[in-house]
């Protein structure tokens, strides 16, 4: 199990009600990660078109999770 | 000269234009970001853009310098606001300058694609019947709105 | 608002841009045509635009009625400046504002092209080495140049 | 014979040495009349490029000359 920072943004903090929080979990990536966040978050949904970043930099869903990692989940961005 | 900036205060086009002026170039387009009365059918009184700073800056950055490496510019900026802004105010400016237009005219067009397709910059509307939205998000699964 | 004009004095591009301000567009486009301070392997020092106004402001102002029936956008407006000109001075500028971008781009690069191709407007430029030229005379045929 | 007022601009001005002029003519178009004023002024080479117009209207090198008219031969613009 690992210690990681969660940050949510724009309309994923009014959907969970949080803009931060650390999760104690066995979740191995970004997706893992999200799908843990998402059933405890239930107007949280698919991650699809979203982006996120790990400490910072532009990461891939798959990347590695860490003990200590901060993760950053962008929903889609407004675009045209 | 800082090349991408995200700033909370009003833009002011005429300086960020000056910055780029070099007797070196013939030619300058500057685009313009305005917010508009309307989208998609609705009236919208005013928006308000979060930004996550540190990547927003990051990535403008990294923008700007593939617009100048692609197109051969010799100058290139870009600003976006944060912030609540209201109707007609300047949510974003990119220009850039070079010897000839054609250069000047694709990496113009190249930075703002870029810009609104990668930055973690997202923009909620306020309608004139009283409700307000995150812009986007209707493409893309989620059903709740603020 | 005059849409295409010719003037004799300096032009404020933010005087012109603020003209073009509308709360239904979201983009704008601005092309500024600077003197450059070189052409062809030549140092510029100054250069000098000689304008046969009437048929100028006639043909700028179809241009700009052409720009606008084609590609949709809302407002567009031009202006040249006629006389003599420093380095770094604004030559010409197009404006064009739109609800979208991608019109605003097509608009602004299209006035400015068919301005540069159309109108009776002749450019000397006068060379560090004490020579000047008619600007582009030499693709067309004449041997001599003042 | 038509009387026509000619005008030369920019490079044309220069080369001919003279902004205005009146001819008594026969030329009967533009191109008719740019060849006169050519034989006549020897710095004035080929128009190809270079533009028309009648009485303030851009015109058609092969367009017809009425008594009084006023042609402006345009050298070729600046372009890019």
């Amino acid at each position: 199990m690992k210690n990681i920072k969660v940050r949510y943004f724009a309309a994923y903090r009014e959907e969970t009600g949080v803009g931060f929080e650390t999760i104690t979990t066995g979740a191995n990536s970004p997706a893992e990660l999200f799908a843990e966040c998402a059933t405890k978050h239930e107007g949280l949904q698919s991650y699809s078109a979203a982006l996120v970043a790990i400490n910072d930099e532009m990461s891939d869903w798959n990347a590695a999770l860490s003990e200590g990692d901060e993760v950053l989940f962008f929903p889609p961005v407004a675009g045209g | 000269m800082k090349h991408f900036e995200i700033t909370s205060q009003a833009i002011d086009p005429d300086a960020f234009r000056k910055q780029l002026l070099d007797p070196a170039c013939g030619a300058y387009v500057q685009f313009d970001g305005w917010v508009r009365n309307h989208n998609e059918g609705q009236s919208v009184l005013r928006l308000e853009y979060e930004v996550y700073e540190p990547l927003a800056v990051k990535e403008g950055q990294s923008i700007i310098d593939e617009a100048i490496e692609r197109f051969g510019v010799t100058n290139a900026c870009g600003v976006h606001r944060s912030g609540l802004l209201e109707l007609s105010d300047v949510a974003v400016v990119v220009g850039v300058s070079s010897p000839h237009r054609d250069a000047a005219f694709a990496a113009c067009r190249y930075i703002i694609d870029e810009t609104k397709a990668r930055l973690p910059i997202w923009k909620k509307e306020y309608y004139e019947n009283g409700q307000a939205e995150w812009v986007n998000c209707k493409h893309c699964g989620h059903r709740e709105h603020g």
